[in-house]
């Protein structure tokens, strides 16, 4: 059940280039060491003017580094960067955007408190005085010019994901930058945020700008690059055009170095007994929320991003008390479950794997044993003591277990990569035997193998526990979820089985807030879009709708 | 970081006289034949105030042949005051001074051990065979600036702008107000209490205060002459403290209070070195000139500085004593009857206002 | 050009040459003033030295100074850790003091094994509830607590004034601010020398602060805290208690010390106690690196310059306020010194 | 009542007027993304540079740039500390605090019990003899004046210049100013330094203005009640004209309640100021809950490899 919706829209689209067309950028022989781990090594690459060029590579391979060395956040070890065929040396990011280079980070480089206006003239202003007035109509006039709806008076902090990545796209355009860089821009998106993403970098290509887009969605990549290459371990281990973009399957395969199955199978494992009870949950930008979940089944909870999951999650894991309503939790009512004495519930209760790793599941500067004793600490204390030495025995078994690099317990939580650290904090939270399972975006940034790891493991955690999953990628839910509940504006709008009928359509409908999407005709999805235009929503409804 | 205690004023002398007066260290002379003296301030000299006025007497003993001197300033009353004692002791020091009354206990302990050493402490009342005890009755100076403010104020309501509620402190707001009603009985004197000895914006903040709620004459007990500024701002009169300060305030400055501890310190020092010293309380006032009124402005009358110089007399001759009873405190009650004069014990423990002060003794 | 580049691994083994490094500047430009004052700069180096450490008077004079400036830094410590910035020793000391005072002074007729822990009971409720305040204006209404627990010292302070003002003035005391003598079974006595027996209170909560944290369950919760206020809560930490244990803790330790101030060496409450250990203390801790097993030599060493120099101004006439440079330009050098063992220069290209 | 009002308002806006100046400084330093705690010593050196400036030099503007040029200076020490050594900036500006306490005593010794020229009252022509107003905020020192356009010009600045939205975008999110092509870095040292001169102005308002004496300590804690007037303003210029102006009431009214007669122990009145210190914040915190707060605020700058 995969989504090729993109692939349709890209022929429409692509104009042919001239594949001689010389390149922009020349990346010569770039090395880049951090201490020990060699990031980059001896890479060269070319980029063109009007071609999407897209990066692969497993976490850790080093895309990020290479592409910060472009865009001047530091220096390469050696090296040349050739820009329009003349050697250039950047000494910040003040120095790359001179030469016409942007970079949209994936983490958003945005001033929340600011306007988008403010955002996008930020460092760019040229005058001293500035105009509030004159800098929304500056804004205003180059959103309008490349057909990008956004109000730029508008504070970011008010904005969902994709009005903040147009923002970031305005900046790149006001600075006239000939080279965008783009390093997992879809990772936070909803499917159909994505998709106006697409339009919008085949937009750009089309006027001329060379496109750089790292991704760790195959499928994105097939349907929207030019050329691809392929990094691992910090090199460059292939490269194609785009006439020769080879399968999903045989990408995956080139990118980990050995064989990977990209399907799951997710057999129904037989049910138990109730673990999580939502009853009419309301308060926090949540209204009557109720759902229940059993052990060995995995409940997907979908939706655009900013529509109560957030909340709901929180109050599940005991980060913020019910407003009104019940929360049931193994039995126990919320106020019980939480305030009981962890001594008993840290083993057998519910484990939380936030979408924040470094911060909330991990503290940076504490080494893994210290922060694989975060959660499981009172599993190690006697009478008040704690048994580090076992901890360490322990952290170490499972480091080697689940494949952690580098497997050293002393390594310090901020020297791990993001999947790494996930991939700790995913043994730490089984190692609870947790009953019940908040897996909030657990998947977010990996590559395919890692992926496929933590779903397997999310699959077998059905065994004893039953799972809360918060996604938005739809996808995943597709791939593992039993059941779907699409929540919108702080409601639950709909549950929704894997394998009932036309369940992505339907899906996409609740997302946009309709409630009666179910299976009546073509017209109601056109209701829905309209309806949404009207409340200026911003995401038109789910890809899948809009593909058909 | 604590409040240094002082309970004294300082001496009369002007920058000019200070700049004068080299400072010297003991380096610079032979050791051994010299008598070493040593003096323990509370505060550091450089606050102009109580500290500084004993160094200044410090700078007389220094002058003196046969004698070096040194001193280690904004000592604490504590546990610091008993061990620079003893480190002073220790070096071989013949005479010190402890200049501040909550140096008396440490002194006292020290001394025990230091039998050869002779210990003046300044303001307190404890003695032993070589401890002895001395202060000046600055109250009588007050008197006398009390009879100038009275006879200068037109609305009757004098300002008093002072640091801590001690003995020292209110023994000298009380015979000021004495003085002042030695000349308007009826006037009343308000007291602000700043918490501070040298505080310059506070210190003009609360003599401000004073002055808008109508006192048209500012007296202090202060080592800033903040109140002066602020009097003299406003244009109305006011008694100094501690030095001459009508540099600060020439339009303003009526006269002031002032310490001259030079000649009592160069007297104990002799004293010591040819053998005569005794341990005794010593307690001098104006009759010695160890304390006096700083020159008055040209806006005293003359009728007026006739009548000080008349009390001053009375004063030094012991015809005349400042808390002569009747005596009555703030709520009327009589503290020294009629025919008594208050004993030395008395002032030196008084916590009491007298009639005629507007203000908390706490 | 340098860039500063951040090390891999912090520089192992490089903490005494940094610490080294920095007393050793930071004595030279107090040496530097000194000279530039005309006084003679080695000599001032060896005066400071034959003051603090060169006899056992000298020694004596300084392990008391340094009791309260121990007491004080294990208390900022423990709270630095969870990065709670209490930099309320000062109030809390000046509170253990009331404290103690209270008991000396309502039950002067307990024999000692009675007054003395009653006495102690009483400064580490006073201190410890004048440090729970700012925890519980920053836990209910997120009160920033670098500004509570300031403004707490100079209240707890302005409190001390009040009482020895006012109430607890010795009628016997002329008038002056003091209180009462205490009676010889609320006095602690001389333990060897002259260093009394508060030293053994030391040592028990250097030693049990230093378990505590070390071996703990809840002090791994401290120092999880510090290193991550939202992970602690994300794992379930009871992040307020240990905000208020820290703070708590803190409070006690301080009370304590100026509980030893009234009862050990003054035997009576005089404002003069207050002579800034809590402020001090912080620099204690932190040259220590918030380790409670260095706390005692750094406290002894800055006990050490204070006492020092006391023997520089009386032989070279050195201003009081030298003390003062001194303390801030160690403290300074330290943090810049620190620097050294994240981070290094590396010659930039270009 | 009328005539008690007017001095209290007058000393009100007087004795605020140091405070409206260390608030600036410590607000500019913060909103570009920099904890100093060492405001203290800061004041303490620019008060002690303007007494000594304007001694020799006869002028007190002179004097009074001194200030904040002395404030500054220290300022750049704590940007060195953490803008290059990476220091703990709560740590680095306590330290700033001790060691400008202690600088300012050790060099200031020779001038206390001396005095300078300083500013005088001044009144505005016309706009003094407006009733009440007048006789409030116009008949004031040149000081006083300035300290009138300063929050003026701080709003100005932070909201209509690229330079104080560069500012205000360090401190919000270095990186996100980084990666916009500006060196958050160089913007913090600004707002290090340039805040220091502010606080360091207000230092000299003390030495020069509100007395023109010199003598150690007479910041007075004046410092602190910036720092914490900072949080209370919300970060906002408007907001800290309203804090320094309670505060400076509540100190002109606590002296005036004990000449007015009121029998209270005046250590009890000296608490007052503290005592709102920590109400007001609680009581702005609980309803603002740290709003205005750059996000960036205390957290050093990682360099780059
Ligand atoms: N600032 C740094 N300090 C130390 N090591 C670093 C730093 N940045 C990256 N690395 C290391 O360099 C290697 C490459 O990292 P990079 O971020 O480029 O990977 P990536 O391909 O972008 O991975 P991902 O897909 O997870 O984003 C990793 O091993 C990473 O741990
Ligand atoms: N601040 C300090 N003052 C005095 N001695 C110290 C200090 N810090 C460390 N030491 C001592 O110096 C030696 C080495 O110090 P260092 O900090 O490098 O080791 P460490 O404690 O193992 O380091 P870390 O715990 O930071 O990894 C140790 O014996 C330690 O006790
Ligand atoms: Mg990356
Ligand atoms: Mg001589």
């Amino acid at each position: 059940m995969r989504m090729h919706a993109f692939a349709r829209r890209r022929r429409k689209h692509t104009k042919r280039t001239d594949p001689a067309v010389p390149p922009v950028v020349r990346l010569i022989s770039i090395s880049k060491s951090f201490g020990a781990v060699k990031a980059n090594q001896d890479i060269s690459l070319d980029i063109r003017p009007g071609r999407i060029k897209a990066l692969l590579g497993e976490n850790g391979a080093g895309k990020s580094t290479l592409m910060s060395m472009l865009s001047g956040r530091f220096p390469p070890d050696s090296g040349t960067i050739e820009i329009d065929g003349a050697p250039a040396r950047f000494r910040s990011p003040a120095d790359g955007i001179a030469a016409g280079i942007g970079m949209v980070y994936q983490h958003f480089m945005l001033v929340e408190r600011m306007t988008v206006a403010q955002n996008v003239l930020l460092g760019q202003t040229g005058s001293f005085w500035l105009s509030p007035r004159a800098m929304r109509a500056t804004v205003g006039a180059l959103a309008e010019e490349y057909g990008l709806a956004i109000d730029p008076g508008a504070r970011v902090d008010s904005l969902s994901m994709g009005q903040r990545q147009l923002v970031e796209i305005l900046k790149l355009l006001y600075r006239q930058s000939r080279v965008l860089i783009f390093d997992e821009p879809t990772a936070v998106l909803t499917p159909a945020e994505t998709g106006n993403l697409f339009q919008a970098l085949w937009n750009m290509s089309e006027q001329g700008k060379a496109i750089v887009f790292i991704s760790h969605k195959l499928p994105e990549v097939i349907a929207v690059a030019d050329e691809i290459a392929i990094l691992r371990q910090g090199r460059i281990v292939d490269e194609f055009l785009e006439h020769e973009v080879p399968s999903e399957h045989a990408l995956a395969n080139r990118m980990v170095g050995r064989e990977v199955i990209l399907e799951v199978d997710a057999q129904p494992v037989p049910l138990g007994a109730e673990v999580l009870r939502l009853e009419g949950l309301s308060g926090n930008g949540l209204e009557d929320v109720s759902l229940s979940l059993r052990q060995g089944e995995i409940l997907a909870l979908a939706g655009v991003a900013g529509n109560g999951q957030k909340p709901l999650v929180e109050t599940v894991a005991g980060l913020r008390s019910p407003q009104r309503g019940a929360v049931t939790i193994l039995g126990s009512d919320w106020k019980a479950f939480y305030g009981a004495p962890q001594k008993e519930s840290w083993r057998g209760g519910l484990a939380y794997i936030p979408e924040d790793r470094q911060g909330l599941a991990t503290c940076p500067d504490l080494d893994m044993v210290d922060n694989f004793l975060l959660t499981t600490r009172h599993g190690f204390s006697r009478q008040g003591f704690l048994e580090r030495n076992r901890a360490e025995e322990q952290t170490a078994r499972l480091v080697e277990e689940h494949d952690v690099r580098p497997p050293v317990p002393a390594t310090l939580a901020r020297q791990l990569s993001g999947g790494n650290l996930q991939k700790l904090v995913i043994a730490r939270e089984f190692y609870r035997h947790p009953r019940i399972i908040v897996a909030e975006q657990p998947t977010q940034g990996l590559d395919v193998s890692a992926t496929e790891e933590v779903w397997r493991r999310l699959l077998q955690a059905r065994a004893h526990a039953g799972v809360l999953l918060v996604t938005g990628d739809l996808n995943e839910a597709l791939q593992l979820a039993d059941r779907i509940a699409v929540m919108y504006r702080g409601r639950i709008m709909d549950v929704i089985g894997r394998n009932e009928p036309d369940a992505v359509g339907r899906i996409g409908l609740l997302m946009a807030g309709l409630r009666k999407g179910k299976r009546e005709d073509g017209t109601a999805g056109e209701g829905a879009r309209a309806r949404q235009g009207e409340d200026g929503q911003g995401a038109e409804s789910a890809p899948g709708g809009a593909a058909r | 970081s604590s409040e240094p205690q002082k309970e004294a004023p300082k001496a009369e002398t002007s920058k000019a006289t200070e700049q004068a007066a080299e400072q010297a260290t003991p380096e610079a002379k032979p050791e051994g034949a010299e008598t070493k003296v040593g003096f323990i301030y509370v505060s550091p000299i450089g606050d102009a105030g109580w500290s500084y006025a004993h160094d200044l007497g410090r700078k007389a003993v220094e002058a003196m042949d046969g004698v070096t001197t040194s001193y280690v300033e904004a000592v604490p009353e504590g546990p610091d005051a008993e061990r620079v004692i003893t480190n002073m002791a220790r070096k071989g020091y013949k005479v010190i001074f402890t200049t501040s009354f909550g140096y008396m206990d440490p002194t006292i302990k020290v001394a025990k051990e230091f039998p050869d050493t002779v210990f003046m402490h300044c303001s307190g009342f404890k003695k032993s065979a070589n401890v002895g005890n001395y202060f000046g009755r600055m109250y009588q100076a007050r008197y006398l600036s009390g009879i100038v403010a009275g006879a200068m104020t037109k609305t009757k309501k004098l300002g008093y702008v002072a640091a801590f509620p001690i003995p020292e402190v209110i023994r000298g707001i009380n015979a000021f107000t004495l003085g002042v009603q030695s000349v308007a009985p009826d006037a009343e004197v308000r007291v602000v209490w700043s918490k501070t000895w040298y505080d310059p914006a506070t210190e003009k903040e609360a003599a401000k205060s004073l002055l808008d709620v109508g006192c048209d004459v500012i007296a202090q007990h202060q080592d800033s002459p903040g109140p002066q500024e602020a009097a003299q701002e406003k244009g109305v009169y006011s008694v100094g403290y501690d030095t001459d300060m009508s540099a600060f305030a020439p339009k303003s400055h009526l006269t002031a209070p002032i310490w001259n501890w030079g000649p009592f310190y160069t007297h104990v020092v002799k004293s010591v070195m040819d053998g005569s010293w005794k341990s005794e309380s010593v307690w001098p006032g104006m009759e010695e000139g160890i304390v006096d009124l700083a020159p008055y402005g040209p806006m005293v009358p003359q009728d007026v500085r006739d009548k000080v110089e008349d009390a001053r007399r009375k004063i030094v001759s012991g015809q005349f004593k400042v808390f002569a009873g009747p005596v009555k405190d703030q709520k009327g009650e009589v503290k020294v009857p009629e025919g008594a004069v208050a004993g030395d014990e008395q002032l030196l423990g008084m916590t009491w206002f007298v009639e005629g002060v507007i203000g908390s003794t706490e | 050009m340098l860039r500063v580049v951040k090390r891999q691994e912090p520089l192992k083994g490089g903490t005494p040459l940094i610490v080294v490094g920095a007393l050793a500047l930071s004595l030279g430009i107090s040496m530097l003033l000194l000279a530039a004052q005309g006084k003679p700069a080695p000599r001032g180096l060896f005066l400071l030295w034959d003051g603090a450490f060169a006899h056992v008077h000298s020694l004596e004079d300084t392990v008391l100074k340094a009791i309260p400036l121990y007491l004080c830094s294990l208390g900022v410590a423990v709270a630095f850790r969870m990065q709670v910035w209490n930099i309320g020793a000062e109030g809390q000391f000046a509170l253990g003091a009331i404290g103690a005072t209270w008991a000396a002074l309502h039950f002067p007729d307990l024999p000692a094994p009675l007054l003395l822990p009653l006495m102690f009971a009483c400064a580490g409720v006073a201190g410890g509830v004048w440090a729970l305040v700012p925890a519980l204006l920053r836990l209910r209404l997120r009160v920033n607590e670098i500004i509570s627990t300031l403004m707490l010292n100079y209240i707890g302070i302005l409190l001390l004034d009040y009482l020895v003002y006012g109430p607890w003035k010795d009628p016997t005391s002329f008038g002056f601010p003091l209180t009462r003598e205490f009676s010889p079974a609320a006095q602690i006595g001389r333990m060897i020398g002259r260093i009394h027996w508060g030293i053994l209170l030391c040592a028990a909560v250097g030693l049990a602060l230093a378990v505590f944290l070390k071996r703990t369950r809840t002090g791994f919760e401290i120092m999880a805290g510090g290193a991550g206020a939202r992970a602690a809560r994300y794992a379930h930490m009871p992040y307020g208690f240990l905000v208020g244990l820290v703070m708590v803790l803190c409070g006690v330790a301080s009370g304590w010390a100026g509980s030893l101030e009234v009862s050990a060496t003054l035997g009576r409450l005089q404002p003069s106690i207050m002579a800034g250990y809590g402020y001090t203390a912080i620099v204690v801790a932190w040259l220590a690196r918030l380790r409670i097993t260095h706390i005692a030599f750094y406290a002894f060493l800055l006990a050490g310059f204070r006492v020092g120099v006391e023997n520089l101004q009386l032989e070279l006439q050195v201003p009081h306020a030298f003390g003062g440079i001194m303390e801030g330009l160690i403290l300074l050098s330290v943090l810049a010194g620190q620097f050294f063992q994240n981070y290094r220069f590396r010659r930039a290209e270009g | 009542m009328l005539e008690l009002a007017l001095p209290i308002l007058a000393a009100t806006v007087q004795s605020g007027t140091p405070i409206l100046y260390a608030t600036l400084g410590e607000m500019l330093t913060e909103r570009s993304g920099v904890l100093n705690l060492g405001v203290e010593g800061m004041m303490i050196i620019g008060a002690l540079a303007a007494f000594v400036v304007t001694g020799a030099t006869g002028s007190p503007w002179l004097g009074f740039l001194a200030a904040g040029a002395a404030g500054a200076l220290l300022g750049a020490l704590h940007a060195l500390a953490c803008l290059v050594f990476q220091g703990n900036q709560v740590v680095s500006g306590l330290a700033l605090t001790i060691f400008g306490v202690g600088l300012a005593d050790f060099l200031g010794t020779p001038f206390i019990g001396t005095t300078v020229p300083g500013f005088d009252k001044l009144s505005v022509p016309l706009l003094s003899a407006l009733p009440v107003f007048g006789d409030i905020f116009f008949r004031q020192d040149a000081l006083v004046y300035v300290s009138y356009v300063m929050p003026l010009v701080f709003w100005l600045t932070m909201r209509r210049t690229s330079l104080g939205l560069a500012v205000d975008a360090a401190g919000e999110h270095p990186a996100a100013a980084s990666a916009a092509g500006l060196d958050p870095v160089a913007l913090r040292w600004f707002g290090v330094v340039g805040g220091g001169f502010l606080v360091g102005l207000g230092g000299a308002y003390l030495s020069l203005a509100y007395t023109h004496l010199w003598t150690s300590g007479m910041t007075a804690g004046r410092g602190w009640i910036a720092v914490a007037l900072v949080i209370f303003a919300f970060w906002r210029p408007g907001r800290a004209v309203f804090g320094a102006y309670l505060f400076g009431g509540i100190m002109a009214f606590q002296l005036r309640l004990q000449a007015m007669g009121a029998d209270l122990p005046s250590s009890l009145l000296l608490m007052l100021p503290y005592g709102l210190t920590v109400f007001v914040l609680a009581a702005s915190s609980a309803r603002g809950g740290g709003v205005g707060a750059p996000r960036g605020l205390g957290v050093n700058i990682e360099p780059q490899e």
